[in-house]
Formats: structure tokens, sequence, C-alpha cells
């Protein structure tokens, strides 16, 4: 038996396998890219709600918070946080930071002027539509 | 290995004709149980069909395991391992519509 | 070692070793902050500290992977590296790449870094793992560029091997891999699916290539087994991995707005992934009982051994745990996940290359083995580091128990502060073991500092006269 | 080399073919076993959706497809045993005849995958449709794998590559398509028959 099942087969088996499963795969992010722009309305994506989000990449956002669970598991959610703050109170917190109580987790000052205050709104409003599969499985993220 | 390909070349030399007609018959069954399968889908419903049909498809699933893939020639072990696959899906997909 | 250009080697590793202990200090410091909010702040914010601890752990273990392809490859083709100063060249374009991008983190505010990189031309900072400047970036593809050239030379003009074919191949695929990274599009869905290409594609597949060549590797010189047995084995298991791995990626893509499908396709698919680790043990442990020598580097043999073990761990059952879509449900996004990203990263990636670190470095500083005084440090360094990362594991997993009851199904959830300070205790056990672990850390950096090398008479003598 | 005389009592024999060969085989009916065991459960919350969606499908084209495949199979037996008595060419014709009706299967089921893109079913019009697209075409993907490898095959009996004494090839290809054959037995039944 162990004549019979070389190593020639063994390697056929994974190039023949991995081509399969990457030629599927392939095929499924291609109808992945055609559905996403419907479910995260990407239509919406206005010239605010882009300055927005870049200002959330280039302050690292993520590095502490997660947008739909990807991200440090420092601080809160921010997928849905427009759906759980509202607009006002996410500018407010977001001005008065840090907060310096003792021993509490800080969150730094980003000195956003008003503008930049309202895109960044305006980007985690956008965030807070997208079709996520009902998740997460409830407003506190 | 060598000695196994012989046992089914003589085995293939002394009866020529039945291994054939073995196979044909296989392939018969197999396609009226396929054509009952259908003819039953409008006739019956429910559970019944579900039965009937499950129990069917498992009997056309041993034919092509035991039969053509030729299991029935070799060490119990593997078809047991197939059985126990084929009876393992058949109850998973019996026990999920009963529990519908 | 039987070629001279195999040295260039050496430097790698104790670089890798060098950077481990800063990804560990940060760990710490990270770890401090959840437990004390101010420590450090402003001057260290968490995120800083974080994508410190993260981006040190990918460079420390790239640079084992280079280390190791370096030792390999020649080894394995029977030729000499094709350009040893390329080799030595690209070790300090690449320290100098790492230790530059660090210290940015540490001392340029992350805004001013991106303004300052030409991240509005294309913007590719902000995202985990790949938080690195644009320069910086193209800097890992030219690095990687020169490595490629030169391993892939090195090969055509040698023996072709199946462990070097998967080796270099498998070195192709992560250079590959890395091009998303500057894929970053405007849709954040898209981003996130893209950035999974990477990320999941290192990790959960290609990554794991490399551990497969590598193991096979250390066991054929080891053990003494057939060659031809062993590269049958690491071509069926990496035929796994890839086979489940390929679609099991839709476990990335349930709840962050890709289409539903994937909650169906990831589950089925990637509920099949611990079954390579599980062959990956079988195959090692029946290796190493068809043994035909016994090689005097049992510290060697040892991370070997636990490397499947810890990997099956880690990648495999809390993998597992997290994996199907009704579980993740509740759990994405907590700590979790990175209970399963500590443990899997160590299981898998960190053991590996400390194994073929312990199993090189004797050989490049001309000894056989180390002495048994060395290795008894080094096994006792194993010990440490290992049980304190199921610690960390443990501590974290019961973090997330905090969370999955107080927040995410609860009938009346808590908020996200409120539940990390019910999960202190368990941030306090986590802080634990990490000292724990560092301790184990510096025990196994010590055992480098040994001179002499095994010998077995002197060795045999010992032994009998107990 | 013992010749065994009595095959019929003799079932000690290993797996016709290349060991890899079942254990990919195998791995490949894990997978499916999951994908229908998945499948049935899905069920089993939408039965609603599941029964409205099902009368959709087009049922003869699935049992037109089952015959011929279930024939495809039985042209890999006749072709097994072809070679056994040392026939290479009519190996080859049986493989040819297989590889015909699988190209028939392709072409019914390109059919049926052409109506529902007209009727603009994709994966994610419902749970149903998602089932169905994914486990027919998983499927549709390996039908073609099979042929490739039966293809391989049958040129290889065409320019005499086997002989009485050494079939493994046409014996581990053999064993593949009746798995594609197996496969799609049960997912007939599943998908299109039971309701």
């Amino acid at each position: 038996m162990q004549q019979v099942f070389t190593k020639a087969m063994a390697r056929n088996i994974f190039l023949g396998g991995a081509g399969f499963f990457l030629i599927i795969y392939l095929l499924l992010a291609y109808d992945s890219f055609q559905q996403i722009p419907i479910r995260d309305h990407a239509v919406n994506l206005t010239p605010s709600v882009l300055r927005g989000k870049y200002l959330f990449d280039t302050n690292d956002c993520i590095g502490c918070h997660t947008v739909n669970g990807e991200g440090a598991y420092y601080a809160p959610e921010l997928g849905n946080v427009y759906k759980r703050r509202g607009p006002e109170f996410i500018k407010a917190w977001i001005h008065a930071q840090p907060s310096g109580a003792p021993g509490r987790r800080q969150m730094p000052n980003f000195h956003f002027n008003a503008d930049q205050l309202n895109d960044i709104t305006a980007y985690l409003q956008w965030l807070s539509n997208i079709d996520t599969n009902k998740w997460p499985p409830n407003i506190e993220g | 290995m060598k000695s196994s390909h012989t046992v089914l070349l003589d085995n293939g030399l002394k009866h020529p004709a039945s291994g054939t007609r073995r196979a044909t018959l296989t392939w018969l069954i197999l396609l009226g149980l396929t054509t009952l399968s259908f003819r039953l889908s409008t006739a019956v419903s429910g559970s019944v069909l579900m039965f009937t049909v499950l129990g069917l498809t498992l009997i056309k699933g041993h034919l092509v395991t035991n039969e053509f893939m030729g299991l029935r020639h070799v060490r119990w072990v593997w078809r047991l391992v197939m059985a126990i696959y084929l009876l393992s899906v058949g109850s998973i997909i019996a026990f999920a519509y009963l529990s519908a | 070692m039987n070629y001279q250009s195999q040295r260039v080697a050496k430097p790698y590793f104790i670089a890798a070793l060098g950077l481990f202990v800063g990804q560990i200090v940060f760990g710490l410091i990270a770890g401090l902050q959840y437990l004390n909010g101010t420590f450090l702040f402003p001057a260290l914010p968490f995120d800083v500290v974080h994508m410190s601890h993260t981006n040190l752990l990918i460079v420390w273990l790239l640079m084992a992977f280079m280390g190791a392809a370096y030792f390999i490859v020649p080894e394995e083709a029977q030729t000499e590296l094709y350009s040893p100063k390329l080799a030595l060249i690209t070790f300090w374009v690449f320290l100098a790449a790492g230790a530059v991008t660090i210290l940015s983190y540490l001392f340029v505010p992350y805004t001013q870094l991106a303004a300052m990189t030409g991240n509005a031309v294309l913007p590719t900072m902000g995202r985990g793992y790949l938080e690195q400047p644009l320069p910086i970036k193209v800097g890992i593809v030219l690095v990687a560029l020169s490595l490629l050239f030169n391993v892939t030379m090195t090969l055509i003009k040698g023996r072709k091997t199946s462990i070097n074919i998967i080796l270099v191949g498998s070195l192709w695929g992560l250079a590959l891999l890395f091009l998303p990274a500057f894929y970053f599009p405007q849709d954040t869905v898209k981003a996130s699916f893209g950035w999974w290409w990477v990320v999941h594609g290192w990790v959960e597949g290609d990554w794991e290539l490399i551990l497969g060549a590598l193991l096979g590797f250390i066991l054929i010189k080891m053990t003494g087994v057939d060659r031809e047995i062993i590269e049958k084995w690491i071509y069926i298991i990496i035929a796994m991995t890839l086979i489940s791995g390929l679609v099991g990626i839709g476990h990335h893509y349930y709840y962050t707005g890709a289409p539903a499908y994937w909650i169906w396709l990831g589950s089925i698919f990637s509920a099949l992934e611990p079954i390579p680790f599980m062959l990956l043990i079988a195959f090692s442990f029946k290796t190493l009982l068809q043994r035909r020598r016994e090689h005097p580097n049992k510290a060697a043999m040892l991370w070997a051994m636990g490397t499947p073990i810890m990997a099956f761990l880690g990648a495999g059952l809390w993998g597992f745990m997290i994996t199907l879509a009704p579980v993740q449900y509740y759990i994405h996004g907590t700590q979790f996940t990175a209970a399963h990203g500590h443990l899997a990263f160590f299981g898998a990636y960190a053991m590996i290359a400390l194994a073929i670190i312990s199993y090189a470095m004797p050989l490049l500083r001309g000894r056989t083995a180390n002495s048994m005084v060395a290795q008894r440090w080094e096994m006792t360094g194993f010990w440490f580091m290992t049980l304190s990362m199921i610690g960390i594991t443990l501590a974290l997993t019961g973090a997330g128990i905090v969370t999955l009851f107080l927040q995410r199904a609860a009938e009346d959830p808590m908020g996200f502060m409120q539940v990390q300070d019910k999960a202190r205790v368990f941030f306090w056990i986590r802080e634990f073991f990490g000292v724990s672990f560092f301790t184990g850390l510096l025990i196994y950096l010590r055992s480098f500092f040994f001179a002499g090398e095994y010998e077995y008479a002197n060795e045999m003598k010992q032994a009998l006269s107990k | 080399m013992t010749p065994h005389i009595n095959s019929d009592t003799d079932a000690t024999q290993d797996l016709p073919g290349d060991l890899a060969i079942w254990i990919f085989i195998f791995a490949e009916l894990v997978v499916f076993g999951i994908f229908f065991a998945a499948y049935a459960f899905a069920r089993s919350t939408h039965v609603t959706l599941f029964n409205a969606s099902q009368l959709t499908l087009n049922r003869d084209n699935g049992f037109a497809n089952t015959l011929i495949l279930v024939t495809s199979s039985y042209f890999v037996v006749r072709a097994n045993q072809a070679i056994k008595a040392g026939h290479n060419k009519v190996c080859g014709h049986w493989l040819s005849g297989a590889l015909g009706l699988g190209g028939g299967f392709l072409l019914l089921k390109l059919a049926e995958f052409h109506q529902d893109f007209v009727h603009g079913i994709n994966l994610s019009t419902n749970l149903f449709y998602m089932f169905y697209l994914s486990l027919t075409f998983f499927h549709f993907m390996h039908v073609i794998m099979g042929m490739v490898i039966l293809a391989v095959v049958a040129y290889k009996a065409y320019t005499g590559h086997y002989s009485a004494e050494h079939h493994t090839g046409v014996e581990t290809g053999g064993s593949y398509w009746h798995m594609v054959d197996l496969v799609w037995i049960i997912l007939f039944a599943l998908v299109y028959v039971i309701h």
C-alpha cells in the first residue's frame, strides 16, 4: 500500500485541491463584490463620509476600538455607535477627551474642528447602516 | 500489490461474462430506483416520501459503493466506513426533517 | 552546517529574538494599560503600544522565517546560497526598516506620520497589522523580492527537494499575499473583505505551508526517517490546509457586511480547519516513534514536538470554538478572539520559529548541539513560556466569557466599560502570566550564553555515575 | 506472488486504485456530508420557504441528470472490466462514452443555471437558493474535475499505457468518478425530490 500511495500523488492532491478551491473562492469573492455595495448602500458614501473615514483611519481608531467586531478590544464597538449614542453625544464625547479620570482607560484628544467632527459623525452614521446580518446582538455592541 | 491485480485478473478471466452481467443488472436497478424516486415525488409527500426516497437513496448509494466502486472485494473495514457514512448522512437528514 | 553561506541565517535569528523581547515588553505594557488606563498616557496611548506589539510579532516571525529560508534552502539544494552578500544587505535593510517603523510609532503621532509619508496619495494606513506607512510597505516588498530572488536562484541551481519547493513556493505566496495591503478601497466593507486576504491568507494559509516545510526539515534532520515519507505527509497536510482554509476565510465574513451565504459556507469549511492540525500531530509523533537515531539536541526536539500540539490547541481547538457562525454571533470581536490569536500565533508560528532557531543556532555556532546545561535552561524556558501562554489564553477566555454573559447574550446588556470592569480579575491573571512568560523568555535567552557543546562521552559518564 | 484462487471469499484486499485518491474521496464525502446536514437543518427552520422554492426547480432536468451520471458510472465499470481483460481500445471507448455523458450532464446543468440567471436568481436570493446553487455548483466543479481525470485516463488507455496487470490509473480515476455519482444521487434526492 505504501508504494501505491506515492509522493507524486500527494503532491497532485495538494495542487489539485488548492487550485480547485481557489477557483471556488474567487468566484464567491466576485459575487460578494457585486453584493457588497448594495448591502452597505455605497451610494451614500458622500465626500463628507469619505473625509470622515480618512480621519478615522489616519488616527488609528481601530487601534483601540472595533468596527463590526474588527480591530482592538480596548474600547467600545463603533459600527453601531451612531445608533447607540446619536450624533450630538459623539461629537461632545470626542471633543471632551481625555477624561483624565484616574485609572480609567484614556482616549486622546485629536483636536478635530467642527467640520471634522461632522465628517467623523457622518462616517459613523454610514457605518451604522451596513447590513451586518443583524450583528451585534444588542445595541451595546 | 501485484498479487491483488492478479486476483482481479483471474476473477475477470474466469467469469468474464458474469462480472459484466452483474454490473449491467446493478445499472438497471439504479435506473429503476431513480425513476421510482422521481415518480414518488409527485405521488406522495411528507414523511412517507422522505423515508421512502431516503431509503431508496441509501440502497442506491450502497449499490454504487459496493458494486461500482468495488468495495465488495475489499477489507470489511472500508465497507464499514462507507456504510457508517451513508447511514449517518441518512439519519441526520431524517432527524432534521422530522424536527421541522 | 554544510555550506558556508548558511551563516547569514545567524544575524536573522539573533535579531528575531531581540525583536521578540521587544514584542513581549509592549505586550506587558498593553496588559497593564488594561488594568490602569492612565499608565504611560498620554506619552504612549494604547493604540501605539498595541500596534508595536503586533507589528513586532510580524517582523520577528518574518525575520525567523527568512533566517530559516537562508539556512534551509542551501542545505536542501546542496549548493551555496546564490548571493550571501545580498542576503546580508537585505538583513540590515529589513532590520532598519523595522526599527524605523517602531520608533516612528513611538515618537510621531499617527496622523502626522500619515501626512509625512504620502498616505493621502495612496491610503494604506489605519488597518490592523498593516499600520506601516507607505514607504515601509514598499520596503517590505523590496526585501521580499530580494529574498525571493536569492532563494529561487539557489533552488534553480541546486537539488529540488519537495521541502525546498514548498518552502520557496510559500515564500512567494507570502510576498504575493502582502500585495492586497496596497488595496484599501473607500468602501469599508470591501476594505475589510480584502484585508483578510493578507491576514487570513498569511496566518491560516501560507504560513501553515511554511510551518509544514520547517517542521518537515527539522524532522528529516533529527529523526533520520525516510525523506519520501515525510514529504508525502507534508503534502497531504498542506493540501488539507488549503482545501479547508480557502473557503474557510468565510468565517471572517459573517458579520462585517459581506453577503449572508458566508455564514453557511464559512461555517462548513472552517469546521474542517482543525483537520490539518490533527494530521500534523499524528504525523509528528509517528515520525518520532520511527526515528532511526537519537539526536543530542533534545531542546530542539522538544520545540518540534511541542509545535503541533500547541498549534492544534491554539489554531485548531480555540479556533474551532469561535468559528461557527451561531457561536461567533455572540463572541465576535471579544477577548475570545484575542485568546485564540495568542495561543495560535505562539503555538503555531512562534514555536516553529524557536524550533528552527533551536536546531540551527548550535550548528551555526559550530556545535552539533549545546551542552546539557544550556539545553536544560532552554527546556525550562520552553515550559515556562508554553504554560504561561496557556495561562494567558485561559485568562482571556475568561474575560471573553464575562463579555458573553454580561454584554452579548444578556437580557439587560451592560455597557462595554462596565463589563470590562467586571472582567478585571482576568486581566490581572493575564498580566501575571505575561510576567511569567517574560521570565521564561529570559531563562530561554540565558541558554545562549553557555560555552561548550554537547559531549556524548561526558554525558554518558555522568548519567552512569548517578 | 501467491495467486488467490477464490476471490469471492477473499475479502482482504486493499481499496481499488491509489490510496491517496481514497483519502481525498473520504475527505470530499465528509465535506458534502456536512453540506447535506447543513441543508437539512436550515430547511427545518424554513420549511415553507424551502418547499415553495423547491417547486421552481426543473425536476425533469435533475431526473435526467441522475440517469446520465448513473449510466456514465456504469460505463466506467465496463472500462475497468475491459482493461482487466487487456482490451485497451475497448477501455478507451467506454471511458469516452462516460466523458460524453459527463459533457451531457454539464450541458443540462448549465441550462438550469442559465434559467436561474435569467430569472435573476443568485446566492443572495434566499436561503434555499443559496444552498441549491452552492451545492449544485460545488458538485458541477467536481464533475469537471472528474472529467479531466477521466480524459487523462482515456488518453492513456488509447495510447496503451495500461495492461491487464497494470491499470491502477483506471481504477483511481474510476473511483473518483463514482464518488461524483454517489454525491449526486444523494443531492438529487435531498434537493430535488424530498419535500
